[in-house]
């Protein structure tokens, strides 16, 4: 079992990707695929008038604070536009695809954190009215069942909270969190850059491979939302997932060439 | 002038102090929110774990 | 097995609607909700700049003309904003609901129409480009799998053409064909009118009572959307779904209402 | 003037024909789609079932 999740910044070619996907479906293999769908969310919030607020934590992590209009636009394009999309485009290549986000038979559960200690202007703040949280658990049997019925599923946020709020969840760690669920051989971390780089203005510094007990060490390097990748692949790997690759969306057969091991590879 | 919740010390804030800032009592050293700014208002600003949200 | 519609025109309360079902869920009766979303369409496509396009055909039927940038817009507010706030709801009241457009898993699939004649000033006119289409086929192993695990359908158009382009489909027939496929007791569909009025202006002239055999003589004081319901009642009832309601989404309890038969009831 | 697709009888269009527009053939009926005003051409207008879409 291998879960892959694919983000939604820009530049990402999903036609390759579903190719690519239909190739692992025809040869029987099982995965997961988990998609994000921001870099549109922030153009369709612009375009409403309610340009994405984001917002960095005292310890420097970057997040969108999501109020409920912000989290109303963010199921448009992740639960609508994307989702929809993607499920529409494996099924034309014959895959039996269905699409869920994490509030489908709470697929994807976790804790809400109502507010957010923020750092703006130089002023320590507190947010409140944040739908946001973090995944915690992981309703497997649904995933059984349906994969059990030769289905794939397509999974996007948002998560739900235990008290049943829709919430923002980070896509990296929710992949994580479902690789760790199912025990996956394999999660695979797609996004516009070729994994993780010394530099980040070189894109030839990839950084080829990582022992998971060096990965810490690596965490300086890792700038901006590569910090989250490096924490969601920390996380999955501590929880038994066998390999992390951290790999490029935008390159042709993007999955095929990262089950392959071209990216970042951390195993031990 | 306001008030420490905790140690009740008394805690100055700047003319230009906004609603959902976040101040330390000089004495006790604990966080607290500015839940409103006038009349000016604080509380225990809420435990912090580490970050969530995409 | 009742199969419940409620439309998303304007002043429909999901609030009550989701009370309401949660009451059903309790006491154990199944079903599957089927939701609209025109209103916030029209809405959004107003907000994007692309002000919806009603065509009417040469019999007098009347669609929204799809093309793939409505389609992308149509499935932001069905799949993204209102079926995932709907199951959101459904969640917090303790129901097991999990929410499907009909591409997901090709729950819904029929036949593209890809071009529409129009009459449009007075001239008819051939449209190309239209991405709607009929449900014929309803993929009813999906909604056993997922009914029999206890999980409560939250159903949305689009459908799924059989060559696997996502379709715009009337969610009234669509309706009628879950319940003709489901072999229904029951059809409901609920929307911002009584039931049928004989006086459209007059919302206590609602006919009560139709006979079956009796209702194609009732099409022609049918009016607007109010035809594509007569209609899709009928093909229920031809299908074998015991009875059909009309009746009114604005009100208290509007479902618990309607099962009791308050609104138009088509019954043998 | 436009030639009919199915039995090549004269098609009178006025000047403000459009791309996209039905016109019968007055000496066998057939529906005819002006695919193009300009060149004019003329093409069997697709069959058309009863309605659909929401």
């Amino acid at each position: 079992m291998i879960v892959i999740k694919v983000g939604g910044s820009r530049g990402i070619n999903y036609d390759r990707v579903c190719a690519d996907l239909s190739g692992l479906y025809q040869r029987g293999e099982k995965f997961v695929l988990v998609h994000g769908g921001s870099y549109e969310t922030n153009l369709l919030s612009e375009k409403l008038g309610k340009p994405p607020r984001f917002v960095t934590s005292a310890s420097g992590y970057e997040s969108r604070f999501t109020d409920r209009e912000t989290l109303e636009i963010f199921s448009m394009i992740y639960c609508g536009k994307m989702n929809t999309a993607i499920v529409e485009k494996l099924q034309a290549l014959g895959v039996k695809a269905i699409g869920l986000s994490g509030v489908d038979g709470r697929l994807l559960e976790g804790v809400r954190k109502a507010s957010v200690k923020i750092i703006e202007n130089g002023k320590r703040r507190i947010l409140h009215g944040d739908y946001t949280g973090k995944v915690e658990r992981v309703n497997t049997e649904l995933i059984h069942l349906l994969a059990g019925a030769g289905y794939v599923l397509v999974v996007s946020p948002p998560a739900i909270s235990f008290e049943g709020e829709a919430i923002n969840v980070d896509g990296d760690r929710a992949a994580a969190k479902i690789a760790e669920a199912l025990k996956a051989d394999k999660l695979i971390i797609l996004s516009n850059v070729p994994g993780l780089l010394r530099d980040v203005a070189d894109e030839s510094s990839l950084v080829p491979h990582i022992i998971p007990s060096q990965l810490d060490s690596y965490m300086e390097i890792a700038l901006g939302r590569m910090k989250k990748k490096i924490m969601a692949a920390g996380e999955a790997l501590a929880a038994g997932v066998g390999e992390v690759v951290l790999a490029d969306a935008r390159i042709e057969q993007p999955i095929l060439r990262a089950v392959a091991g071209q990216g970042t590879v951390i195993k031990a | 002038m306001a008030k420490c919740i905790e140690c009740d010390a008394d805690v100055k804030l700047g003319s230009d102090v906004e609603t959902g800032e976040i101040v330390d009592c000089p004495e006790c050293g604990t966080e607290l929110e500015v839940v409103n700014s006038d009349p000016l208002e604080l509380a225990r600003a809420p435990e912090e774990e580490e970050d969530w949200g995409e």
